[in-house]
C-alpha cells in the first residue's frame, strides 16, 4: 500500500468512480483548466490540483470548466443529478456558497420530500473549508455547521486521506445530496491508503483513540490536534477516547453517547464559529441523552465569534489549538461535583 | 406547423382548455375556502406552456415557475393527481407535501413548479446537460417570468447555456407583472437583446397566439436538438387572475382584465381562427368545453373526497437511506 | 394606549424613525407597490402590507420598490449602509437568502473586522419565517441559526408587537447590521403599543412568566405557546420561568444561565430545523456553564429533521406544539437523578 | 482631456508607475517568502485603474475586485498603509486584519478589494444610491473582471442601475483570463452588447491607452453626474503575473508576457506618446521612476519593520456594540 495525500485520496476516488460508471462527472471552475487558452490543456486541476488529471483520462464531456457562475453551474449539477446523472460539482471554496446557497439548500436538498419521494438527486459538492492560509475573513470559513442544518442534505468532513477516499466513493454512490468538505490546510497530508476502491458508510464514527476518562470529539482538521492531545495526555494518566464523526449529517450519535456513558466527560472541538455549531449541536444532545452519565460540564473549544483575520499571528491565535483542547480536557478531567 | 394537422390542433385546444377550466375552478374553490396555501394561477397564458410543450416529449425536460399548473398540464402530467396535490391530499402527485407552489412530476420530464424566482434556469440547463452527455437527444426548456428575468440565476444561465452550447430553451413569460410591478419597469433593456447579448437568438411572439408560439419553439426546439444551443423566447401575454389567490389587483387599470378576456383571450382568438378557415367546428370544441368541465368537476369532487396524509407521511421523503 | 398588531408595530417603527432621520430608506419587492402600472400607487406595502402607507408619505426616492434581484439590491442596501445611509431592506421570506446571502455574510458582516475597524454598517434586513401558513418547503423555514452563526451579524426575533416596534427602532438606529426575523403567523396578532418611540436594547432578554421549577427558553412564535403551558402548569403546581432572548445575537445567556442556577431544569424551544440550531446553542452553553446546577437532563423542542411540508395536516404536526412543551417540562421537572 | 493639462499627465503618470512599482515588488517580496495568502497583482492593468480615477473625488465611490491595488492607490489610498496591510502588520490599512483581498479604505471612497467574484457591483450601486438620495453629486465606479462578468450579481447590478438610473459605472477589466480559462470561452455574447441589453451604453477601449480610457471614463461619469444613469466600459489589457503568486501560466501561450510588455505596455505607450509630442520630457519621467522606486523602497521596509497585530486585536472590530 503507497502513502498518498489527501489530495491524491480524493483525486482517486473521482477517478476510479468515473472509470467504473460512465455517469459521473465533475465541474467546477478551472476544474482542467486552461479552457480556451492558448497554452497546456488540463493547466490547473482545480485552484489547489484535487482534479488534475481527470479531463486527460475522461475529456472534456466529463470534465467540464465553467464560468464563475455559481448558481448556475451548482444549479446545473443539481439538474443534472435528477435526471440521470451523478455530477460531482467544485464550489471551490465553501465561503462561496452565498451566491449559490439556493440550489443547494432550497432544490437539492428538497427535491425528494416537496415531490413526495418521487426524485433522487445524486449530486456531490466538493468545497474547501477552514483557517490557517493566510486567505483572510473569505475564504477561511468552516461553514458545515450551515448545512448540517438543512434537512435533506448530508455532509462529510473527512480528516485524513483514508477516509477521504473511501468518504468520496460512498458520497458518489449515494443517492442523496452531499456536500463533501476538503480542508485546504491537509491537502498534503499522507498516510497509507489502499489502490482499489472501497467505501466508509456515512452516520459510523470512527473512534481514532480509546480512553475510558474523558470523550473527545472532533471534527476535521481538529481530530489530528486531538490525538495529539489524547497521546500527551496518555503520558500523564489521563486517557481520552478521541471520536471522529466523519459525517456530520447524518452523525452517528451512538457512538458518541456510548463513550460518554463511560468516561462521563465530553470535550468537543470545533473550528466552526462558535454560535449554532457543531460543538453545540453535539454538546446539546449528550445534555439531552447522557445527562445521568455526566460528571462534568461540557466543554466545547472553537474559535472566538469573529471573522478570521489575515494576519498569520492573529489567525494562529484563531484557530482551536492543541493546548486549548489539552486545557480543556484536564479542566473536565479535574472537575468534581 | 400547427394548422396543418388535425390532432395537433385538437390536442392544442383541449390542453388550453383544459388547463383555463384547471385555474378557474382552482380560482372559484379557492374563495370558498377548501384550497390552502400560495396559489398562482396560469389562466390567460394558456398558450406558451402548450405552444411550447407540443414539441416535447418524456425524454424532455422544462423547468416551471411559481405558477406552475399550466405547465405541469402542457407537460402531460396527471390532472387529477395535480388537483389532489393542490388540496394537499394523499395521491396528490407529490402525496401532499410540495402544494402548487411545488408541483412536480419528474417522471414526465416536469421539473417543478419552484418557489423561488429565478430557481428553474440552473436546474433546466442541469437537465439539458444530462441530454448533452447522455446523448438522449432530449431538450429542456425553462419557463421564467418578466420578474425571474432580473434574476442572477436566470441570466448566469443564459451565459452557462451559451457556454457549454446546450439543448435549452428560455421562455420568458411576460405577462406585465411581478406581483405588483409592471415589467416595462423592471426590466431594463429588452429581452431579445439580452438573449443576443449573450449569444443566442432571441424571438419575441404574440402569446396570446397559440399558432405563433409553436411556431417560434419549433424552431428554437428544433435549433437545440440540431445541437445548435440554446435559444430565447420573450412571449407577451397576460394573467386573468391576481398574482396570487388573494390579490386585489388594484395596481391594475380598471378594466383591464375584461378587455384582455373580450379581445385578447387566446382560446377564443384559437376558436375563431380555425373555425373561420374550416379546420375545426365549433361544435367539436363545445364538445370539448363540455368533457373538460365534467373532467374537472370529478377532479375536484376526488381531491375534496382524498384523506390527507398521516403522521407517518411527515417523516418520510427526506433521504433515500440515512 | 392603543390595540396594535405586530404589523402596524413594525410599519410604526419605520414611520417614526423615517420621520426623524432623513438618511433612513426602506427598500423591497413591491414594498409601495404599483411601479410603472396603470393602477393604484402603494398598490400592496409588501406582500403581507407590512410597509402600506409610507410610500404615500415619503416619496419613491425613500421607499424603493426593486426588480426581483435579491443580490443587486440587498447588496446595495449594505453598500448604502456603509456610505451614509440607514436602509431597511426586506428580503420578502428569509427563505431566500440562498440568492442573496453573500452580501449578507460575506460583505455586511464583515466589513468592519476585514477593514480593520474603519467601517459602519447600519443596515436592517427585514424578512418573514416560519411555518404555519401552509407555503411549503421554499416559504416556511426559521433560519435565524445561520445568521447567528455569522460573526458580525446581530439576529432580532421578536414575539410581540410591543417587542417589534421597540426593537425596530433599535435595529435601525443601531449601527451594526441586523438581521430583523418577523413570524408570517403573528402579523395579526394585537397587544397595547405606545404611539412615540422607544427602543428595547439589544442582548436583554424578557422573562415572561416567573417559576423556581422549570426554566424554558423559547423564541419568536414559541413564546407564546411557553406562556400558555407555563399557565396551565402553574395550575398544576409546576412552576416555570419562560425566557425570551429577543435577540439571538447578541444573546442574553447571562439571564438563562441565571434562570437555570435556581431552576435546575431546562426546556429549550425552538421552531428552527433541529441540528445546529438555538435550542443546540442555548443547551449546550447551559451544560458547559451552569452544569452543576442542572437537575435533569436538558430537553429541546423542536421540528423534525425533515423540510415543511404544505399539507396542513403535516403541517400542524411539524411544528412544535404547547403539547410537546408540555411533556418536555413534565418530563424535566418530574425527573430525579 | 488627459493631453491638455501637464497637471494630469503628470499625475496619470506618477500613479501608474506607482502601481506598477509597488505590484512587481510584491511580486518580488512574495517569491521570497515574506508576504502571506494570496495576491493577485495588478501589473499591465495600471491604465484602467487610472484613466477611470483621475476623475473621481473623495465623495465618489469605487468597488474594487480581489485585484484590488492599483485601484486602491489610484483612488488615493495610503500607499505605505496598503504595503504594511499586505504583510498583515499594525498599522496597515486594514490593521492587518483583511490583506491583499480586503484592502479597502472607506473614507477615501474605496469600497475594498473583494474576496467574492461579483461582490463589488451590488456595493457599488448602493454608494450611488446614497450619493443619489443624498444629493451629494456623486458618482460609484464598479470594476469588474472579464470572469467575474458572468457572476449573476454583477448581472442583476446593471438591471437594478439601469431601473433606478443610478451614476454607476461598470468597468469590465478583460484581461483575457480568469485563473486559467479565457474570457473569449467564458464570456457568451460581448460585454458592450449586455449593457446595452439592459439599457445603459457600453463602449469598448483600449486598456494599454490611458488617454483612451479617460476620455472613455469622462463621458460615462459625467453622464452618470449628470443624472442619466449607468453605463459600462470594457476596458481591454493584460496581467503581467499569474492569477495569484505562485501560479506556474501554463495556460498562456509562450512568450505572451514578454510580447504583451515589448509591444502593449501602457507605460511605454505613454512614455513615447507624450515625449513625441513634446508634451513631458522623457528626463521628468525618468525622475519620477527613481522617487517612486525609493518611495516603495521605503514602504517595504517599513513594512517589513512593523509590528504584526497582537492578541487584543482578535476580539476587536467585530461589531460597534454588542
Ligand atoms: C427569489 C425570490 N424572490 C421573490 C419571490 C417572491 N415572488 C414570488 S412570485 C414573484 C413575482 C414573479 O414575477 P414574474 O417572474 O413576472 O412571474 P409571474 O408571477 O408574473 O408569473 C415574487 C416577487 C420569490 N418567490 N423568490
Ligand atoms: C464567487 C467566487 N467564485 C470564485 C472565486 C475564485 N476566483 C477568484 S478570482 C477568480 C477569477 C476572476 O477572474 P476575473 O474576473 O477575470 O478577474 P482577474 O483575476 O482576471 O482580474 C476566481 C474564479 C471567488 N473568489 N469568488
Ligand atoms: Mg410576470
Ligand atoms: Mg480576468
Amino acid at each position: 500500500m503507497a502513502k498518498k495525500s489527501y489530495r491524491q485520496a480524493i483525486n482517486e476516488a473521482l477517478a476510479l468512480e468515473m472509470r467504473r460508471d460512465p455517469t459521473v462527472i465533475v465541474m467546477g471552475e478551472d476544474n482542467a483548466g486552461g479552457m480556451g487558452a492558448p497554452g497546456a490543456d488540463d493547466a490547473w486541476g482545480g485552484v489547489l490540483g484535487v482534479t488534475m488529471g481527470l479531463m486527460p483520462e475522461f475529456g472534456r464531456e466529463r470534465v467540464l470548466d465553467t464560468p464563475i457562475s455559481e448558481s448556475a453551474f451548482i444549479g446545473a449539477a443539481v439538474g443534472a443529478a435528477a435526471t440521470g446523472l451523478r455530477p460531482v460539482a467544485e464550489l471551490m471554496f465553501v465561503d462561496f456558497m452565498g451566491v449559490c446557497f439556493d440550489q443547494i439548500f432550497n432544490q437539492a436538498a428538497k427535491f425528494k420530500y416537496m415531490f413526495g419521494g418521487n426524485a433522487v438527486t445524486p449530486v456531490v459538492i466538493r468545497t474547501m473549508y477552514g483557517a490557517g492560509f493566510r486567505a483572510a475573513s473569505q475564504h477561511s470559513q468552516t461553514l458545515y455547521p450551515m448545512f448540517t442544518h438543512i434537512p435533506g442534505l448530508k455532509v462529510v468532513v473527512p480528516s485524513s486521506p483514508y477516509d477521504a477516499k473511501g468518504l468520496m466513493i460512498q458520497a458518489i454512490r449515494d443517492d442523496d445530496p452531499v456536500i463533501f468538505f476538503e480542508h485546504k490546510v491537509m491537502y498534503d497530508i499522507e498516510e497509507e491508503v489502499p489502490d482499489e476502491a472501497y467505501t466508509i458508510p456515512f452516520g459510523e464514527a470512527n473512534l481514532t483513540r480509546e480512553g475510558e476518562d474523558v470523550t473527545i470529539v472532533a471534527i476535521g482538521r481538529m481530530v489530528q490536534f486531538a490525538n495529539e492531545v489524547a497521546d500527551t495526555l496518555a503520558k500523564d494518566g489521563i486517557n481520552c477516547s478521541v471520536i471522529d464523526p466523519r459525517t456530520t449529517s447524518p452523525l452517528d450519535m451512538d457512538t458518541i453517547l456510548e463513550s460518554v456513558e463511560e468516561t462521563g466527560r465530553l470535550v468537543v472541538v470545533d473550528e466552526a464559529s462558535p454560535r449554532c455549531n457543531m460543538a453545540t449541536d453535539i454538546s446539546a444532545a449528550v445534555a439531552q441523552h447522557a445527562f445521568a452519565a455526566l460528571k462534568a460540564p461540557i466543554r466545547m473549544v472553537t474559535p472566538p465569534h469573529t471573522p478570521v483575520p489575515f494576519a498569520p499571528q492573529l489567525e494562529d491565535l484563531y484557530v482551536p489549538n492543541p493546548a486549548q483542547i489539552e486545557t480543556a480536557v484536564r479542566a473536565v478531567a479535574g472537575y468534581a461535583r | 406547423m400547427l394548422q396543418s394537422n388535425r390532432q395537433d390542433l385538437l390536442k392544442a385546444y383541449t390542453q388550453m382548455r383544459t388547463i383555463r377550466e384547471f385555474e378557474e375552478r382552482v380560482h372559484t374553490e379557492f374563495a370558498g375556502g377548501t384550497i390552502p396555501g400560495f396559489v398562482h394561477l396560469y389562466a390567460g397564458e394558456e398558450a406558451s406552456a402548450v405552444g411550447v410543450c407540443m414539441h416535447l416529449g418524456d425524454k424532455d425536460h422544462i423547468g416551471s415557475t411559481h405558477r406552475g399548473h399550466g405547465h405541469c398540464i402542457a407537460k402531460g402530467c396527471d390532472v387529477k393527481a395535480m388537483m389532489k396535490e393542490i388540496y394537499g391530499r394523499k395521491g396528490g402527485l407529490c402525496g401532499g407535501k410540495g402544494g402548487s407552489m411545488h408541483i412536480a412530476d419528474l417522471s414526465k420530464g416536469m421539473m417543478g413548479a419552484n418557489g423561488i424566482v429565478g430557481g428553474g434556469p440552473p436546474l433546466v440547463c442541469g437537465a439539458a446537460l444530462t441530454a448533452k452527455t447522455l446523448k438522449t437527444g432530449g431538450v429542456a426548456v425553462a419557463f421564467v417570468g418578466d420578474g425571474g428575468s432580473n434574476q442572477g440565476t436566470t441570466l448566469e444561465s443564459y451565459n452557462l447555456a451559451k457556454v457549454w452550447n446546450l439543448p435549452v430553451i428560455f421562455v420568458i413569460e411576460d405577462n406585465g407583472y411581478a406581483e405588483s410591478t409592471a415589467s416595462e419597469w423592471s426590466v431594463g433593456g429588452s429581452q431579445t437583446k439580452r438573449a443576443e447579448a449573450f449569444g443566442m437568438p432571441g424571438t419575441k411572439v404574440d402569446g396570446n397566439d397559440v399558432f405563433a408560439i409553436h411556431e417560434a419553439a419549433q424552431e428554437a426546439i428544433e435549433r437545440a436538438r440540431a445541437g445548435r444551443g440554446p435559444s430565447l423566447l420573450h412571449v407577451k401575454l397576460s394573467r386573468y387572475f391576481g398574482h396570487f389567490e388573494g390579490d386585489a389587483m388594484t395596481y391594475r387599470a380598471d378594466g383591464e382584465v375584461e378587455a384582455l378576456r373580450r379581445d385578447h383571450d387566446a382560446l377564443k382568438i384559437f376558436r375563431k381562427r380555425v373555425t373561420e378557415a374550416g379546420l375545426l367546428e365549433a361544435g367539436q370544441l363545445n364538445e370539448i368545453d363540455t368533457d373538460i368541465a365534467a373532467f374537472i368537476d370529478e377532479a375536484v369532487a376526488e381531491a375534496e373526497a382524498a384523506p390527507p396524509p398521516t403522521g407517518d407521511d411527515l417523516l418520510t421523503d427526506v433521504y433515500v437511506s440515512y
